[in-house]
């Protein structure tokens, strides 16, 4: 039964080692040196004046989190998708109803104009 | 750093590593969109497909400092924009190349004026000078073949001022 | 037959001893041209000297006609400055605004008229107006060092609907703050900056006159005469770039 | 003023700078945003000022030429076309027959390469990259033909004062008619990719809208103002260096957006192979070298002369004393008018239609500064 498992562990162990290779010689071989007027930030090459970190506006948090709200969604989604033939009717109408919930909420979400950018 | 520095010298093994590293760095020399003046239509000149500077691998233009590792100085330096190469230059991460294509950049060209800056080694180091007014395309390709030579004889050592105990 | 009402200044800005050799360059320039083809080219002097003919250069067989000397061309008359008095838009201004015109003059055909700058700006308003000059084509300043009404603006206007084009020019000293024209024509902006930037003409009324071109905080005014080509204002250089001493 | 909630923010200031991939050159300019939408921009401009009058005040007429290719490097032949239709009005050189049309001719293949680089760009920075890819094609082969002809590609000295250098090299005119017969096919693949793109419709229509009246008291000139409905072109208006003996349109769009002065940009290149084409049919015969002299002095005066660059109206105001030396040369920039603007055509898009903006004004950072 464990055999089954060898494959998992050698692609774990693949995915692993191949960054991990990768970083290190990087940190070996390439120059290292971080001068405050390198770490500055980038503004198209002017001398930034004020901190980097400024209050931005709140619709694109609102933007952020409605996707992340039907992203997560689209995940619930795959494990009813894989075993769809043992679910059958009921876990089509179970769907049907997990869905219909979250369509309400994306029409709303668009009429409101959340939707909308700038 | 894990490993001592200092335990490094010239020996087999560092010249094989110094020669793939090199290999790798010249032929993904990624310039950075810079282009100042009249050298800057030509340099795009030499994006496009008839001189394709793709072919040396260094034809994909960077918008941003951080990802980039040669600045083409392309057109005239004005006093206003040489305090912002000073800046930009800074921004980029090492192992970084200059190259001044054209005759203004590299010594201030026909301008010899109250705003422009006679050479922009002036200001910041230069690895290639490209004569030309502004120089042809296979002139441009030229100095990045030349900057590739330069990168041939670098090493990972020196970067890291390793010092030999003698 | 220059007429004498006309200040002598206002539109030739020659120093004192160029004038007479002005109207001499014009000829000298017609006898250079005369220089022959297979000869190398002859500067002639400002009177032209016989030359003495040459011997046929190149293959014996080649042109051997011997140089004649150049024939006195009748001297090409040089465009200048015509007076206009008779035209219908110069005199609508002329009783419009009486002696503040100072002069009315076309050269090469196209129309200059100088207004004294106390009524610069309601003339221009007036050509806004009244003649319907909506487009300001340019606008900038000349300097001509040394004499008393040292600027002199340039105004080129131009009317899409009855077509004329138009040149005003006006004289102000080293001091005066002539009326800004972004009122009149929103493209006068950054016209006015780059005057100020370039000269240190100020305009009263500019929205916000600050340099456009040069650094904000340098010092000198590049287009004005005294103003050397070469002078980098070191002390910007200092505050803002870290010279390099560059090896070798 | 209501009290700040949570929801208000400072209005936000972005550098869009000189280091910019869609600034066409060294342009700062200073955003001020609400979140994505701009409240208002300030134009920062200099870093290329080299001091071009400056210079042209300190040199002979002949040795200004050059100053004068690379103030507008992107449409350098018609640069100096300019200058030199000016000072040999002043001196009253006339010009043969057979150097007038080269001129024409040369000025329209310049239009055409300088359109061809804006569209290169302009579609660039909005994201088509094949396009750049086609336009740079077409324009090397104009260049091969400024190279044959006067010897460099991009800053092309290309006319003397009194005509040009020399006359054609061989197999130049086989050259040139190949070119302007492929050309009008070449401009229907541009139009394949853009005109009806879906993406292309929504970045560019009703972007930038300036009304006619509007681009008079801008001063606007060439496309921009054509494309706002006004039939303003030097060419037909004050017809200069022989080109009323040709025919041609003038296009001109109607609710000045972007899509239209890129529709006017489009018909313009088809116009100049009618002229070009025009051109080399009726090449006259004889010299190409008008008479003038070594050394340049035109009389005391003053002129101004106007031609339709393909930016819009590029003026040289030249002051002579009588000496050798230009007494002032002041140049008209079409770009640093347009660029003026900006201002007004930006307020109230977002800050991807501000690169749409920059690019449809076509501006060129070595004429803005001079």
């Amino acid at each position: 039964m464990l055999a089954s498992y060898l494959p998992v562990l050698v692609f774990l162990v693949a995915a692993i080692t191949v960054p991990v290779v990768g970083l290190l010689v990087g940190r070996l071989v390439r120059p290292n040196k971080p001068t405050p007027a390198k770490l500055s930030p980038y503004e198209c090459g002017i001398e930034p004046e004020t901190d980097a970190r400024d209050r931005m506006s709140i619709r694109f948090y609102i933007i952020a989190i409605l996707f992340v709200i039907f992203d997560v969604e689209t995940i619930f989604l795959f494990p009813w998708a894989v075993n769809y033939g043992k679910l059958a009717l009921f876990g089509l109408i179970e769907m049907l109803i997990f869905l219909g919930i979250l369509i309400a909420g994306y029409f709303y979400v668009w009429k409101k104009g959340a939707l909308e950018w700038a | 750093m894990g490993i001592d520095e200092r335990a490094f010298q010239q020996n087999v093994v560092t010249t094989t590593v110094d020669s793939v590293v090199n290999w790798a760095r010249k032929s993904s020399l990624w310039p950075m969109t810079f282009g100042l003046a009249c050298c800057a239509i030509e340099m795009m000149a030499v994006g496009a497909s008839r001189f394709d500077m793709d072919r040396f691998g260094a034809g994909i233009f960077r918008p941003s400092p951080r990802q980039s590792d040669l600045i083409i100085i392309a057109g005239t330096v004005t006093l206003k924009m040489a305090e912002v190469i000073q800046v930009l230059y800074e921004q980029m991460p090492d192992p970084k190349w200059v190259i001044s294509m054209g005759a203004c950049s590299s010594v201030g060209g026909p301008f010899d004026t109250y705003a422009t800056l006679q050479g922009v080694d002036k200001v910041i180091p230069v690895d290639v000078y490209i004569p030309g007014c502004p120089p042809r395309p296979e002139a441009l390709l030229y100095g990045v073949m030349r900057l590739q030579d330069k990168i041939d004889q670098m090493s990972i050592l020196d970067d890291k001022r390793l010092v030999v105990s003698s | 037959m220059e007429d004498k009402k006309k200040p002598k200044s206002t539109s030739e800005p020659e120093k004192p001893s160029e004038s007479t050799k002005a109207s001499s360059g014009v000829e000298s320039a017609d006898e250079v041209v005369g220089a022959s083809a297979e000869g190398t080219g002859n500067e002639s002097k400002e009177d032209s000297v016989p030359r003495k003919p040459q011997k046929p250069t190149g293959p014996a067989g080649a042109t051997s006609a011997k140089k004649n000397p150049p024939k006195r061309r009748p001297i090409k008359k040089g465009p200048t400055y015509e007076d206009l008095e008779n035209d219908e838009q110069v005199q609508f201004l002329r009783e419009r605004f009486g002696d503040d015109l100072d002069s009315a003059q076309s050269f090469l055909g196209q129309k200059i008229l100088t207004i004294n700058p106390a009524s610069l700006f309601d003339a221009l308003s007036f050509l806004r107006e009244e003649l319907d000059f909506d487009y300001l084509i340019d606008l900038t300043a000349l300097d001509y060092q040394g004499e008393e009404k040292r600027w002199c603006l340039v105004y080129h206007l131009y009317s899409y609907s009855s077509g004329h084009f138009l040149r005003i020019k006006s004289r102000i000293c080293e001091g005066d703050v002539p009326a800004s024209v972004t009122p009149i024509w929103k493209v006068a902006d950054w016209l006015e900056r780059e005057i100020y930037d370039m000269f240190g003409i100020e305009f009263s009324g500019h929205p916000e006159l600050k340099r456009i071109l040069l650094p904000a905080d340098w010092h000198g005014h590049p287009l004005r005469k005294d103003y050397d080509i070469k002078l980098q204002d070191q002390s910007w250089v200092k505050k803002h770039l870290k010279i390099r001493k560059i090896p070798g | 003023m209501s009290r700040e909630t949570i929801l208000d923010t400072r209005e936000l200031e972005i550098n869009m700078g000189p280091q910019h991939p869609s600034t066409h050159g060294v342009l700062r300019v200073k955003l001020f945003l609400d979140g994505e939408r701009v409240q208002d921009c300030e134009c920062v401009i200099g870093y290329l000022h080299r001091g071009v009058e400056k210079i042209s005040e300190n040199r002979s007429y002949i040795k200004c030429v050059p100053y004068y290719d690379r103030t507008d490097y992107i449409a350098a032949v018609s640069n100096v076309y300019g200058y030199v239709l000016g000072v040999e009005k002043m001196m009253g050189i006339e010009v043969p027959e057979k150097a007038r049309y080269i001129r024409i001719m040369m000025t329209e293949f310049n239009r055409i390469s300088s359109h061809l680089l804006w569209l290169a760009t302009h579609a660039l920075d909005i994201g088509a990259m094949t396009v750049f890819l086609y336009c740079f094609r077409e324009r090397e082969e104009i260049l091969k033909l400024f190279e044959a002809l006067f010897g460099a590609r991009l800053t092309t000295h290309a006319f003397r004062i009194g005509g040009l250098w020399k006359d054609f090299p061989a197999g130049f005119e086989e050259a040139a008619r190949k070119f302007i017969k492929e050309f009008p096919d070449r401009i229907d693949e541009y139009e394949e990719l853009l005109t009806n793109n879906r993406i292309w419709i929504d970045r560019t229509k009703n972007i930038g809208i300036i009304s006619a009246e509007e681009a008079i008291n801008f001063g606007l000139s060439g496309p921009p103002l054509r494309g706002s409905g006004v039939d303003y072109d030097l060419r037909k208006i004050r017809p200069y260096g022989g080109y009323e003996e040709f025919d041609f349109e003038v296009p001109v769009g109607n609710n000045g957006d972007t899509y239209d002065r890129y529709i006017i940009r489009l018909a313009e290149m088809r116009q100049c192979c009618r002229i070009i084409e025009q051109a080399l049919d009726g090449l006259p015969e004889g010299p190409v070298r008008g008479k003038a002299p070594k050394i340049v002095k035109p009389p005391v005066g003053e002129y101004y002369s106007g031609i339709e660059g393909p930016r819009g109206e590029l003026g040289y105001y030249i002051v002579s004393d009588g000496s050798a030396f230009p007494f002032r040369v002041r140049i008209r920039p079409p770009t640093f008018i347009s660029l003026q603007a900006l201002r007004r055509l930006v307020r109230g898009h977002l800050v991807a239609d501000v690169v749409a903006i920059i690019g449809t004004l076509d501006i060129v950072l070595g004429e803005i500064d001079r």
